[in-house]
């Protein structure tokens, strides 16, 4: 696949921290246009934490972040949806006060002039069923996993050029995380980038083009998700006995 | 065996949905009992039902043979029931350290005089409460974090946290809600060891938890809930054949690689 | 993770108070050197019984998380209590405080109980009614409290000694005015605040309290019965306010209405908030500062509102978690 | 008998408006920010003074109407973009605060520019009371009623039907997630404190003339709207209105048949038995949040 | 000292803003005036002023910085009862002489060693209102008042005096200071029986409010103000409304309109034309206060060849016949005020004006 030309995304020397504490310690990734690429590590590695650098909603204290060949270090967070870059957050943060479809809606906001914005709605809910049944519901009241898939597809609403995904199979059953996975290859299919965090590492580096490792804010790995997949520490490490 | 928490006819409306619906079933002492089921099948709600979060539309929830009927969920603790939350519930104005302490908050003296005066035995007693809440850190696996500020902490700890802190409160049952979520399979395999551990106490286990893996190596008794009601409920084994559950929930390449797993 | 290395368990303390009450009981120690006149005494006396009624609000406010608009009625209660105890049924002033605090407990209760199921600026709302009231009831009631015009409060005296504020009087073979002894009094007032308060805070209904803010659902499973935590803490915050009340009153020997207000019930949150939520050196500073503001600002005259609340707004802008926190973690950064 | 509970009931109306046009603008923030802007009165300051004073400088009213609105419009935005938006991951309490300064600043602005005395200004209509039953209603009543009723009414709908309010909900219930959807959360604010801003001086100039104004009016409007903002349900818009025709009549019926001396209290004891059993207010939003 | 201190606390800001604003401003202009003519004994006067808001507590916390950090040799201030009375037990203690300048009897009745005030108590200027009731023949009146000091004041002392007239109160309401509407206590006034006027008894724009809302109401019944707003600014909120109503005031707000006998003409005049010429707005009955006080502060000093407090203190006591713009000013140990009610005038509004009422 795509690993040479410019690259859809370019992180050089990356370093942000919290406080006095460095989380991230200068780390370049790059990915291309179309590519799939997986981010696996340990808890506290900072996979979210360099996510939210490429969303712009944690400051940077050195390196670039550059997009399309456009640097984006002093774009705010809006402008870079505006860009495509959506993300789909941890731990869901989905807009409880409002109802289902008002979130689906907001997912759409940054071409909320668009014309097809309402055929996209009625396509999502045919591929998340129950969002439609609980469409008129406040998004706190759905079950974690209702949340997880209102946030896959409120992210969807937003045509993105490139999806970042962080453990978007947290909190759900076995058959809408395949659901899940089927999303992400069809998605791949239609030419999107992604980026995926995920703690169901096998499957992530299973159905990616390219996988990082990150360990404690560095990068000590890369290479095909294949070759990821049977590198013994790596194996030992997040996979599992 | 006597069952420690009884669950009858248990049912939950929400204008119209039926979250929980005439639901039974019975937990037995020492024993870990696991609670699966689609998303949206009812199992936060049931676990907010018993823990007094919610009030159930109908139905009544034993526990030794006591009805928890009306009781407040602070009341729950003492009675030896503990739990944890599928979205955190964390304290994020403390310390790490301090939200385990809390867990411990029924066995430490809270008397108004005594506290403003500070007496020694308090003193003692919260140093030792202290000590013992760090080494629960470290029974969970989040030892690193014991000086951490909780708002700094990563998800993955941040849900170990919370079991220390309902260890903590050397509960008789603990109900765990979705404790492997945001765990890769190494750490999720850490924390089959440490259920272990803690069902080895004596400590009954219920949990609810989506990743099969988990559920199928170190469940006794498992249950399955579909729309708010009881699908199918037996051992691991018999959950795994069963093809009304495979149909609902675990999907045909699931039990295909749980069964060769 | 799994393969955790094996360590003895950490050696974890509680933080040491000494230090801090130390350096507070030094300040208080020094202060009366630098007093010009007795006028620098009156500015302290007062700052240090409206930091203690901070101390306290911030015990509810800053560590459980629950704001009240209406503080001041508590204030207010104390002084016009322990005055009315004094003038109408001849008892001591001591034993009038104290009655007054215990008078305050128990409305504070009787009060708390309905209202502290409420959240956010619901809570808010609720304790500025209770505090409005209570003003209105002041304003209303001139044959006891002397109506919008005021009441005069008898001072304070100790076995028949009065204690007037332009008398003198020997002491260990000082001589000592009577406001040297006033500053006396509100300084140990404040320093048995903070003990008090520092007291409250690491214990486990400290704990308690804090986890109030932090997430109530996770406190209740914890076993902590947040309905009867939060009116204790309410009660006990109350009765901060209620005595220093009652000091203030005597100390003065004149009171209005005005302390009931809602001006003065924002007045001792800013005071709060400025000084740093949830530190109890923090608001003890806010108070020195939202006192002193005015005195410097007098000279400007018209523009003493204008400046008054540009300073509020500047501090509240560059130190968002008020001054002693903000400051502390500058200091922290900095260190290496 | 009728004629006196029709008198307590248009006097009652008449206030309610007030507070709740009051109220209207509290809403407006609160839903974009969760903030209590207590700065909220001094907009209304802001347009009856700004009316009174350009009216001085011999700008005629139908200018110096719309000029004093603008005018506060302006205050609203500088007052986010100089005040709140600098103050950013700053909590609520302490945003908070930072209104409650920018009152004392603004009152002192305009007690050293504009004076310190009580103004009037002339009523809209010419007629000035009409005689219904043996009661009498103020028309300036009448139009407080219909200028909060098109407010409100157009509040609302930009809540429930435009991205634009669903986006300023959204902010203020994840400011985070709200930028992730291409919210620019800033200028999200900035629009909610400038168009407060305006309802405020809005209010302001048509309450003119039954209240008077001076630099100081903001104290007591503010407050009162406040209450009827909570009572009502912080964060509707219809709420608001509810909550401040209840405070009006209540005020008005307790003076009437009650006890002038006690007129202030019992609004409170009733808001207290209002908070009592809804502890959302009349209308407010169940908080959701799910474990 | 080379300077005669004269210690100022007033409600500048605030509230009470219309009492304390033009105070200030006549002490400033008459303390410059003096100063430029030479001073007073041989000493310039110096004014130390704060502005306590309307706020009693600040007003006490002011009275201490003067008396124990400015050390002033005498006081002239306090805008209103509230603020001096939180003022007096200090000023008591510390033994220094005040000339108040605020309404309500209490602050000279007990007599207060060192407290003087100049403007007639709430008590006078009720008994020239329930006189010329009496006069006009009515028996049964209505209060209302507002709540705040100088209201709540008044309608306690027309309470008292009310039966000394043999008028009865029939409809006794009160509004809050900051109220915005009052036509349901107007309501119930107007619908109590044999109601034949009504008297208003507060300052500030809550009795603007009132009056507004008395003619919106189209009652009939005369209708009293008090001394409380005796000011043009009160004519111009009250507009139309005001036609017809009367109140006791001093003569100040007619002072073109006296006889050039009247032994007032003279000091009125000057004082309006001073004050209107240095801050081109119209004079208030209110900074008349300041001017009395000022004046009697002055001719104090000069009595007592000193600033030593006790001497200037007795002089104030034995003052006999200073004509002020307020009154005739006669102290004596039992009375330190020294105004009797017939120092007001009735006026009426006539045409939106003041005039004197026959
Ligand atoms: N708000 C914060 N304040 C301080 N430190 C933080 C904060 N958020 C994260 N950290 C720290 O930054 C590091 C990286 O955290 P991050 O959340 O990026 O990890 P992660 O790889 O996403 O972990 P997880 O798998 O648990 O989600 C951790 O060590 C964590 O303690
Ligand atoms: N307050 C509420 N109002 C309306 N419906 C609700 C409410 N709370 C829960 N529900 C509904 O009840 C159902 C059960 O939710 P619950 O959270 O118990 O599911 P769950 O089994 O825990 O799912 P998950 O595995 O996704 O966490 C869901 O469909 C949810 O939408
Ligand atoms: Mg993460
Ligand atoms: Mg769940």
């Amino acid at each position: 696949m795509a690993g040479s030309g410019t690259p859809l995304l370019d992180l050089k020397g990356i370093r942000t921290g919290y406080g006095r504490i460095e989380a991230l310690h200068g780390l370049d990734v790059a990915i291309h246009p179309g590519e799939t690429v997986a981010l696996v590590g340990a808890n506290g590695a900072g996979k979210s934490t360099l996510l939210k650098v490429i969303s712009g909603l944690q400051p940077l204290t050195a390196g670039t972040v550059t997009f399309d060949g456009e640097d984006l270090n002093r774009r705010k967070a809006a402008d870079r949806v505006h860009r495509g870059i959506i993300q789909v957050p941890e731990g869901r943060q989905v807009f409880a006060g409002l109802s289902v479809e008002d979130n689906l809606m907001l997912g759409a906001f940054s071409r909320r002039r668009d014309k097809d914005v309402a055929d996209n709605l009625e396509a999502m809910y045919q591929r998340f069923p129950i969002l439609k049944e609980k469409r008129r519901l406040h998004a706190g009241n759905l079950s974690g996993g209702q949340q997880q898939m209102l946030a896959m597809g409120r992210a969807l609403m937003a045509k993105p050029r490139l999806l970042l995904l962080d453990e978007p199979s947290m909190g759900l059953a076995p058959l809408i995380i395949e659901e899940i996975f089927g999303i992400i290859t069809e998605l791949k299919r239609e030419g999107i980038t992604i980026f995926v965090v995920e703690q169901n590492a096998s499957e992530a580096l299973a159905i990616a083009d390219r996988g990082y490792v990150l360990e404690t804010g560095d990068i000590v790995a890369t290479g095909s998700g294949e070759t990821l997949l049977n590198d013994d520490s790596v194996k030992a490490a997040y996979l599992g006995g | 065996m006597t069952a420690l928490l009884s669950v009858d006819n248990l049912g939950k409306e929400f204008g119209g949905v039926h979250a929980v619906e005439d639901l039974s079933f019975q937990v037995e002492k020492g024993r870990i009992h696991s609670i699966i089921g689609p998303n949206g099948a009812g199992k936060t709600t049931l676990f907010n039902l018993i823990t007094g979060l919610y009030q159930p539309t109908s139905g009544s929830v034993h526990l030794n043979g006591r009805s928890l009927a009306g009781h407040q969920p602070h009341e729950l603790a003492p009675l030896g029931m503990c739990r944890t939350f599928q979205n955190l519930q964390i304290c994020m104005n403390m310390t790490a350290l301090e939200n385990v302490m809390l867990g411990r908050h029924r066995h430490l003296k809270q008397g108004t005089f005594t506290s403003l005066f500070k007496l020694p035995a308090l003193r003692r007693a919260d140093q030792q409460c202290r000590e013992e809440c760090a080494e629960l850190m470290e029974f969970v696996g989040c030892g690193q974090y014991i000086r951490h500020h909780a708002s700094a902490m990563p998800y993955g700890a941040l849900k170990r946290l919370e079991i220390a802190r309902a260890l903590a409160a050397s509960p008789d049952i603990l109900l765990l809600d979705e404790p492997a979520a945001g765990l890769n399979r190494t750490e999720t395999d850490a924390l089959r060891e440490v259920i272990r551990k803690i069902a080895d106490r004596g400590i009954t286990v219920v949990l609810v938890e989506h990743d099969m893996k988990l559920v199928m190596s170190i469940s006794d008794q498992v249950l399955v809930l579909c729309y708010g009601r009881k699908l199918a409920e037996g051992t691991p084994e018999e959950i795994r054949a069963n093809p009304d559950v495979i149909d609902a929930y675990l999907g045909n390449r699931h039990s295909r690689e749980e069964a060769t797993a | 993770m799994s393969e955790a290395i094996p360590q003895s368990p950490p050696r974890v303390r509680a933080t040491a108070k000494w230090p801090g009450l130390t350096v507070l009981a030094v300040v208080l120690l020094v202060l009366p050197f630098l007093a010009g006149n007795d006028y620098h005494y009156d500015l302290m006396i007062k700052i240090a019984l409206t930091a203690g009624v901070a101390v306290g609000l911030n015990l509810l406010v800053g560590y459980a998380g629950q704001i009240s608009l209406g503080h001041a009625a508590f204030y207010a209660a104390g002084a016009y209590g322990s005055a009315l105890l004094v003038s109408h049924y001849e008892i001591t002033p001591v034993p009038a405080m104290l009655l007054a605090a215990v008078g305050v407990a128990v409305l504070a209760w009787l009060v708390g109980r309905p209202i502290l199921h409420l959240k956010g600026h619901y809570l808010s709302m609720a304790t500025l009614g209770l505090g409005v009231i209570a003003a209105i009831v002041i304003n209303n009631e001139d044959q006891l409290t002397g109506g919008p015009d005021g009441l005069t409060v008898a001072p304070l005296s100790v076995f028949g000694h009065e204690l007037s504020v332009f008398g003198s009087y020997q002491l260990f073979g000082l001589t000592i005015s009577g406001t040297q002894v006033w500053y006396g009094i509100a300084a140990g007032f404040l320093f048995l605040s903070v003990v008090f308060a520092l007291n409250l805070i690491d214990s486990p209904l400290g704990r308690a309290l804090r986890a109030l803010h932090g997430s109530e659902i996770a406190a209740q499973v914890a076993g902590v019965d947040t309905a009867k935590f939060k009116l204790r803490v309410f009660v006990i915050s109350a009765v901060y306010a209620s005595l220093a009340g009652s000091l203030y009153g005597y100390y003065g020997g004149f009171i209005t209405p005005n302390i009931a207000s809602f001006t003065h019930s924002i007045e001792l949150i800013t005071i709060v908030v400025l000084g740093g939520m949830a530190s109890t050196y923090g608001v003890i500073l806010g108070a020195v500062i939202l006192l002193l503001i005015p005195q410097f600002l007098t000279g400007f005259q018209e523009l003493e509102m204008v400046l008054f609340g540009a300073i509020l707004m500047a501090v509240m802008i560059f130190m968002p978690r008020g001054l002693v926190p903000t400051l502390a973690r500058r200091f922290q950064k900095e260190a290496p | 008998m009728f004629s006196e509970f029709f008198q307590f009931t248009f006097s009652g109306v008449t206030l309610g408006a007030i507070y709740a046009l009051v109220a209207l603008g509290f809403t407006l923030i609160y839903n974009a920010s969760h903030v209590i802007n207590f700065a909220q009165g001094e907009f209304l300051m802001i347009g009856g003074m700004g009316t009174v004073v350009l009216m001085d400088a011999g700008v005629p009213i139908y200018f110096a109407i719309p000029l004093a609105i603008a005018m506060s419009g302006v205050a609203g935005i500088l007052l986010h973009r100089l005040a709140i938006a600098p103050a950013k991951n700053a909590d609520v309490v302490t945003l908070i605060i930072i209104t409650i300064g920018a009152s004392i600043f603004l009152r002192g602005l305009a007690q050293v520019f504009w004076g310190k005395e009580y103004h009037a200004l002339p009523n809209f209509s010419a007629t000035e009371s009409i005689n219904l039953g043996g009661a009498i209603l103020l028309t300036q009543s009448l139009w407080i009623l219909g200028i909060a009723a098109v407010l409100v009414t157009a509040l609302g709908l930009f809540f429930t039907r435009t991205a634009l309010g669903k986006a300023l909900l959204a902010t203020s219930m994840n400011k985070d997630a709200a930028s992730l959807m291409g919210i620019k959360t800033g200028a999200i604010l900035m629009m909610a404190f400038g168009i407060s801003a305006v309802i405020g001086a809005a209010a302001g100039v048509i309450v003119a003339p039954i209240t008077l104004t001076s630099y100081d009016i903001g104290i007591m409007l503010g407050l009162k709207g406040f209450i009827a903002a909570a009572i009502g349900g912080l964060g509707s818009s219809t709420g608001a209105i509810l909550g401040g025709l209840l405070l009006g009549l209540a005020e008005a019926y307790t003076a009437g048949y009650i006890s002038s001396d006690y007129k202030d209290a019992v609004p409170f004891v009733i808001i207290l038995a209002i908070l009592f059993f809804l502890p959302n207010g009349l209308l407010g939003s169940r908080a959701v949040e799910r474990v | 000292a080379d300077t005669i201190r004269i210690g100022s606390f007033l409600s500048v800001t605030g509230p009470a803003s219309f009492l304390g604003d033009p105070e200030l401003k006549t002490l400033e202009l008459y303390i410059d005036k003096i100063n430029s003519s030479g001073g007073v004994l041989g000493k310039k006067l110096e004014l130390i002023h704060y502005d306590d808001a309307g706020d009693a507590s600040k007003a006490r916390t002011f009275a201490n910085r003067l008396l124990r950090q400015d050390r002033v040799d005498l006081i002239v201030g306090g805008s209103t009862t509230g603020a001096t009375m939180a003022a007096v037990p200090l000023i008591q203690q510390a033994g220094v002489p005040f000339i108040s300048l605020a309404g309500a009897e209490t602050i000279t009745t007990p007599v207060k060693k060192w407290v003087f005030k100049t403007p007639q108590s709430d008590r006078q200027a009720a008994r020239r209102i329930l006189m010329d009731m009496k006069e006009r023949g009515f028996t049964k009146i209505g209060l209302i008042s507002g709540t705040g000091g100088f209201g709540a004041s008044g309608r306690n002392v027309t309470k008292e005096e009310a039966p000394n007239f043999g008028i009865e109160i029939v409809a006794d309401e009160t509004y809050n200071p900051k109220d915005t509407d009052t036509t349901a206590q107007l309501t119930r006034i107007r619908n109590t029986d044999g109601v034949q006027a009504i008297l208003n008894f507060d300052f500030g724009q809550g009795p603007a409010i009132v009056t507004r809302n008395y003619a919106q109401l189209g009652i009939e019944q005369p209708f009293y103000q008090s001394h409380g707003v005796a000011s043009d600014s009160f004519l111009e909120l009250a507009g139309d409304a005001a036609e017809g109503l009367r109140l006791p005031a001093s003569a100040l707000l007619v002072a073109d309109k006296l006889p050039k006998s009247d032994p007032q003409y003279d000091v009125l005049n000057r004082y309006k034309n001073d004050y209107e010429s240095r801050y081109n707005e119209s004079v208030s009955t209110f900074g008349a206060y300041a001017y009395d006080g000022l004046q009697l502060a002055v001719q104090a000093l000069m009595k007592a060849g000193s600033t030593d407090k006790a001497k200037v203190r007795d002089a104030l006591e034995s003052i006999d016949g200073a004509v002020g713009v307020t009154g005739t000013y006669r102290m004596s140990p039992e009375d330190h005020m020294g105004l009797d009610a017939e120092s007001f005038r009735i006026l009426e509004v006539k045409d939106g004006d003041w005039a004197l009422a026959e």
